[in-house]
């Protein structure tokens, strides 16, 4: 183990490097331009968005196309508690809440399904809920829309808007990273991971299948509700186009691009959402499409675990150059004999598993 | 009386858009296992490849012959050089390839072709027939019965012939197969070769109605899985019963239930799968997937 | 003439070598055995040949080296290998497996006669021939993968421990089975098999193999009479 | 990867305690982007103004949102060749566009508004799309951003009141509406009127505007009312539905092209022969009507204020010739304009010259002001009898409009109905 490593496992440097970031975290907006907080507030947005996404998809093995439909659902509720002069933190509650409870019900048929049914279903939530968004009118502003401005900075803070929704933003998303965080590597975490792998397998082990994924779901959609009050923080206006399907594409794309199944994974998702666009935007928009699909090809050819897994990548290959041995036959180390090479699983051995990688 | 019956009629051509997509997705199933995605982008591509041959002046059946035996190779090389790597990882990792790839699809044919509607010449005449008080025109009830033909020739490729079983072998356990001497990977390209063939026969008959823009089939996606769904993954028959049956319901329900109405009718297809999944969970006509673990 | 050679065979499953150099022929028509413990590389030994594993050394079919072609190709060759684990296509039923299993043979008219021929060997698969194989007990799918391999009408049979999950009576039916078929077809065999008594009952001469290398070689007789010594070892 | 995961936890823990901390202490910052009042507005030089588009360049609107580009970059393009604009102050300036794509997403055009706050834009026109243009009128307004001449029928942009900073450009939808709404009253005969329309603002204003036109006259009644969903991949039921009402009229807000050719295949084939009314942007004769096989319909209405280069009509116009070259050349938009909205965008360009040749100072306000007193300004492209007036408030710059009918190969004004 190279010096480096032992090093950086000492407790106070780690504590140390913490309160460096947090401390950069906290001033950042006061020194920044303006449109670089409001980018990072953007960011903070679908950060929680791609978060919920991996909770059902990373790390649960569930395709979720209807992520969107939370979002907007969450910046709908949003609107309509403080039009109707809520208090913020109710209404933080209530966006997550409906949200919740919306995912749950939606949750409990579509869990029944196996497979990739799950994933044809969830497609309906984003395509349904637009033309609902425009029917209900009185609640949603039917297709022009709703504004409900409650993120501008109030006086005491003499603090500017922009900065003041950083600050928001910044500590519902750490909270949801927290809280992620703890889920995952808590007992829900194992029990999703074991769903994911092999849900037969899983149900042997006394973990129910259908109750983790329903799970799995429900925490997803309340991620996404938050997401919808960020989306409404940062905007201050939303309209069925907030939910249409396309965004759900992006998502996905997001999530496995940031790494699916990976906490910190899907903070790097959150930026690349919203940095590509404007990369293609500066460039020739009618790239954008296309560019997004081939970003999403390229990474899950060359980068399974997603961009979060690049810096172990590049210490595997450069360890790997750095211990090559002497040219000739593979290593002669003696053959550690495990059993799995002869009782090899029906049929024939399992080959290299492209699949969605999983970080501990 | 009549305008339900012409309701019955319209619903039945507008369901048999959705059987074209559907048919393909059972095909890539029933022959590599897995659930594409991208097969209306696909589709979409291949009529506009179709639409660059008549700009060549070429006569629209040339256009259209041409277009379907590019489709093959096309279907066959995505397969090998994108899908082959995940074919035997995880299911949800393939369904995000066929994501990314229908993204790439739209993406190049919007950058080619722009996203302006293209007008795009019929095979069928524009005239209309009447038929039990129902008027319907030439070219929708041609759909139907080319898509109807296909069903059959589908249905009877899968039982009938070895390639049909041998692509329901490869897709059932692909090493095995290897050991009775079936040429896994031929097989597979020729699976997906194949659905591409069918996307691009959907994609041509439904173009001139409406009309060749990137994201033509973005919403009959949705349908045709719906009716993947509910027809179950292993039956093409099913698909296309369960295709026809969406298009008309939502036709009557948009038209007889006011609650629901025009706007809310694609909720159709959705509220019946909840309702009958609870009850069959592979589908109407889907055989239950045994698994011995 | 030899059938099958295989010299200084060595095998790995990435960094792990399980096998160290094996040797092994079959005689036109014969029927040797591969016994050894748990981990011995027996099965692998069989995908070296069948073509799923990577191979070093020479592996010689009707003389012509066939190390490392594709499965499919070896299976062309007129090898039929009946996996651990017998590799049912579960979703397909009973007579599709049959006529999957002949799925490179010319002569399609013989066909259904030699599936006759299977239901006929194996009376079990009778009634359930139209059934799901998936839906089908340990022993009847080993009987169903044993009939697909022999649908091919190979020259040469891999028969990856047959006995493994089943009840003692029933490898006994399955056995008796697959010596009636080397009677009639006078099919060669390859039987890796963990409990010798059963494989005795069918093969002519045996290896016996020890950490990827042949330890022990020679007549069924022979063999059987060093078993009081080496009981314990190959496990009675 | 340890670290990283470890900071998340306490990161939370340190960020709400500090928060408190350091809002009391707040401190200022230079007032980067926010118009001040005194002296040149951001995005003004003595020699060139740069002004900003935020439109779909990508995704399914993509086609009429590159127009809106595709006109103005065509104007200001040969504009700037000829020298640039001689402004009120006595400075002559070339105008520079800058576009960015939203992809008819609310996130992205305020996300692009900020950016172009940030690039110092002078003033954001020509954007395509309600929910767009919605997403960022509030933070245009607080940072008193003119947002003007966009393209959208939303009555909300051009009321001074509550948009300050705001100007629609194109007729409100109850404009066109309400235009054929006159025409039909003034028949005096017995009409029955279907209505099949957009489920949205747009379909709405239309229909509300029809309906104020004809209220109160008794010979005109509405027979049948029917929705349908941009998203939706027929109308046919609708059609069915609609012709068992008998209706004479068809009054159709439709914005989908692919749709109105299916509905004008349809009721020719169920054998309902109406009047129809077809709105400015799905009226094109050879995009729509041909297609449609219109002829065989007893007359095909509608409204327009621009000369369509397509039409056979205006083939040799000076005006529009010169449209088509310099959207070639400067618009990067070489085939036909297949969409109303570059002819449309040409026009705001005019405006917008208009409203520089009577700036005297170099600021918003002055822009605003300026912009705001233009009467009966008859742009290239517009058709007779019509004119840009952005006097009066609750109106866009253009609200008049002129009724149409197809005469087979384009289009001829219709003085009454029938």
């Amino acid at each position: 183990m190279s010096s480096v490593t032992s090093l950086r496992s000492n407790r106070t440097l780690r504590i140390v490097l913490i309160a460096v970031v947090a401390i950069l975290l906290l001033v950042a907006p006061l020194v920044l331009p303006v449109f670089a907080n409001q980018t990072l507030v953007r960011i903070g947005v679908y950060a929680v968005a791609v978060l919920g996404l991996n909770i059902v998809m990373g790390y649960t093995g569930q395709v979720n196309l209807g992520q969107i439909f939370f979002v907007g659902l969450g910046a709908y509720v949003t609107a309509y508690g403080v039009n109707h002069g809520w208090n913020i933190v109710v209404v933080f509650a209530a966006a997550c809440v409906i949200a919740g409870i919306v995912g749950l019900l939606v949750a409990l048929a579509a869990a029944r399904l196996g497979g990739l049914a799950i994933a044809m279903v969830t497609i309906a939530l984003p395509i349904v809920g637009v033309p609902l968004a425009k029917r209900l009118d009185e609640f949603t502003g039917g297709s022009q829309g709703i504004s409900a401005r409650f993120s501008d900075a109030p006086d005491w803070s003499r603090l500017y808007s922009d900065q003041w929704q950083f600050y928001i933003v910044l500590l519902v998303t750490a909270a949801a990273f927290l809280l992620a965080r703890n889920l995952v590597r808590g007992k829900y975490g194992r029990a999703f991971g074991v769903v994911r792998e092999n849900e037969a397998v899983a149900a042997s082990m006394g973990v129910s299948p259908y109750r983790t994924k329903v799970l799995a779901f429900t925490v997803a959609s309340i991620f996404g509700g938050a997401s919808g009050f960020l989306y409404l923080a940062a905007v201050q206006y939303t309209s069925p186009e907030t939910l249409s399907f396309g965004h759900s594409i992006s998502l996905v794309a997001a999530m496995v691009i940031g790494g699916a199944g990976s906490i910190a994974g899907s903070l790097i998702g959150g930026a690349y959402y919203v940095f590509v666009p404007q990369l293609t935007n500066a460039i020739d928009p009618s790239f954008t499409t296309a560019s997004q699909g081939a970003i999403l090809l390229a990474v899950l050819f060359l980068l399974p675990e997603g961009l979060v897994s690049l810096p172990r990548v590049v210490r595997r290959l450069t360890r790997r150059r750095s211990k090559r041995p002497a040219p000739g036959n593979s290593p002669q180390t003696a053959p550690a004999r495990s059993p799995v090479t002869e009782a090899a699983p029906e049929g024939l051995q399992k080959t290299e598993r492209g699949k969605i990688g999983h970080e501990g | 009386m009549g305008t339900f019956i012409q309701l019955v009629v319209d619903g039945l051509a507008t369901g048999s858009i959705y059987a074209a997509l559907a048919l393909a997705i059972v095909l890539v199933n029933q022959a590599t296992g897995l659930i594409n995605f991208a097969q209306g982008g696909l589709a979409v591509l291949s009529s506009y490849i179709a639409f660059a041959f008549l700009q060549l002046q070429l006569p629209l059946i040339v256009a259209i012959l041409i277009a379907v035996v590019l489709s093959f190779f096309i279907g066959a090389l995505v397969e090998r050089f994108l899908l082959r790597r995940f074919e035997r990882g995880d299911p949800d990792t393939a369904v995000v390839v066929t994501i990314g790839l229908l993204t790439l699809v739209t993406g190049i044919a919007a950058m080619i072709w722009t996203y302006n509607n293209r007008a795009f010449p019929s095979l069928f005449p524009l005239t209309s027939v009447e038929i039990l008080g129902a008027v319907v025109s030439v070219r929708s009830l041609a759909t139907t019965v080319t898509i109807v033909v296909i069903m059959v020739v589908l249905q009877l490729l899968f039982l009938r012939t070895k390639l049909g079983l041998a692509l329901r072998a490869v897709a059932d356990n692909p090493a095995s197969a290897a050991f009775s001497g079936l040429p896994v990977g031929r097989l597979l390209m020729v699976g997906w070769g194949l659905a591409a063939t069918l996307g691009a026969v959907a994609g041509v008959l439904v173009a001139p109605q409406l009309t060749l823009t990137p994201g033509m089939l973005d919403t009959a996606l949705v349908y045709a899985l719906a009716s993947v769904i509910l027809g179950g993954l292993s039956s093409p028959v099913g698909c296309v019963v369960a295709a026809s049956a969406i298009g008309v319901l939502e036709n009557l329900v948009a038209v007889y239930v006011p609650l629901i109405g025009h706007d809310l009718k694609i909720a159709v297809p959705f509220a019946l799968i909840f309702v009958i999944l609870i009850l069959r969970p592979q589908g109407l006509f889907g055989r239950k997937v045994v698994v011995r673990v | 003439m030899t059938l099958l050679e295989l010299s200084g065979v060595t095998a790995s499953y990435g960094p792990v070598q399980v096998l160290e150099g094996v040797e092994l022929s079959v005689p036109e028509g014969g029927s040797v055995g591969i016994l050894g413990a748990n981990g011995a590389g027996k099965t692998t030994t069989l995908r070296a040949i069948s073509g799923t594993v990577r191979t070093g050394g020479r592996i010689r079919f009707e003389g012509r080296d066939i190390r490392g072609f594709r499965p499919d190709r070896v299976a062309a060759l007129g090898i039929a290998h009946v996996p651990e684990g017998r590799g049912t296509l579960g979703q397909l039923s009973v007579r599709e497996n049959l006529m999957v299993g002949a799925y490179l043979r010319k002569d399609r008219r013989s066909i259904p006669a030699d599936i006759e021929y299977c239901l006929d060997l194996f009376p079990q698969l009778q009634d359930r021939v139209a059934s799901r194989a998936a839906s089908l007990s340990g022993g009847e799918q080993q009987m169903l993968a044993v009939a697909r391999a022999f649908m091919a009408k190979p020259k040469l049979l891999l028969l990856d421990e047959a006995s493994l999950g089943l009840a003692p009576s029933t490898s006994k039916t399955v056995y008796e089975a697959i010596r009636r078929l080397r009677l009639d077809s006078g099919i060669a065999m390859l039987v890796v098999e963990q409990n010798a008594n059963l494989a005795f009952s069918l093969v002519d001469t045996a290896t016996v193999l020890e950490t990827g290398r042949n330890v022990l070689t020679g007549s069924s007789d022979e063999l059987r009479g060093m078993d009081e010594i080496r009981r314990a070892y190959l496990g009675g | 990867m340890k670290v990283r995961n470890k900071s998340g936890g306490a990161l939370a823990i340190v960020a709400m305690a500090s928060v408190v901390a350091l809002s009391v202490s707040g401190c200022t910052r230079d007032g980067a982007g926010q118009g001040n009042g005194s002296g040149a507005s951001p995005g003004i030089t003595d020699t060139s103004i740069t002004l900003g588009i935020t439109t779909p360049l990508s995704g399914p609107t993509a086609g009429p949102g590159t127009c809106t580009v595709a006109g103005v970059a065509a104007y200001f393009g040969a504009v700037n060749a000829a020298g640039g604009v001689k402004f009120g102050d006595g400075k002559t300036r070339s105008v520079n566009i800058k576009s960015y794509d939203d992809a008819y997403d609310p996130q992205k055009s305020l996300s692009n508004f900020q950016q172009m706050v940030s690039d110092n834009i002078f003033a954001v026109t020509a954007g395509l799309g309600t929910p767009t243009n919605r997403a960022f009128r509030d933070a245009a307004i607080s940072q008193k951003v003119p947002q003007v001449l966009v393209m959208t029928g939303d009555p909300l942009f051009s009321d001074r009141k509550q948009s300050p900073w705001q100007l629609g450009f194109v007729p409100i939808y109850q404009n066109e509406g309400a235009a054929f709404g006159k025409l039909l009253a003034g028949s005096k005969d017995q009409h029955k009127v279907a209505i099949l329309s957009q489920n949205d603002d747009y379909g709405k204003g239309y229909v509300s505007g029809f309906k104020e036109a004809i209220k109160g006259n008794s010979s005109i009644s509405i027979v049948g009312e029917q929705t349908y969903e941009a998203t939706d991949t027929s109308v046919d039921a609708q059609l069915t539905q609609l012709a068992s009402s008998g209706a004479d009229v068809f009054f159709n807000a439709m914005s989908i092209t692919p749709l109105v050719i299916a509905a004008l295949q349809k009721g020719q084939q169920i054998g309902w022969k109406p009047s129809w009314f077809l709105p400015s942007n799905t009226s094109s004769p050879t995009a729509i009507l041909q297609p449609g096989g219109a002829t065989a319909y007893p007359g095909i209405y509608s409204v327009s204020f621009a000369k369509a280069p397509q039409s056979p009509v205006f083939a040799k116009d000076p005006d529009v010739v010169k449209f088509l070259s310099e959207l070639k050349q400067y618009g990067n938009y070489p085939d036909m304009p297949a969409f109303p909205h570059c002819m449309w965008s040409y026009m705001v360009g005019a405006t917008l010259e208009q409203a520089f040749k009577n700036m005297t100072e170099p600021t918003r306000d002055n822009f605003m002001e300026s912009l705001r007193d233009i009467k009966g300004l008859k742009a290239p492209l517009m058709l007779e009898g019509t004119s840009v007036d952005t006097t009066v408030d609750g109106q866009p710059a253009v609200s008049t409009v002129v009724v149409q009918k197809y005469n087979g190969q384009g289009y001829a004004t219709a003085e009454n109905f029938g």
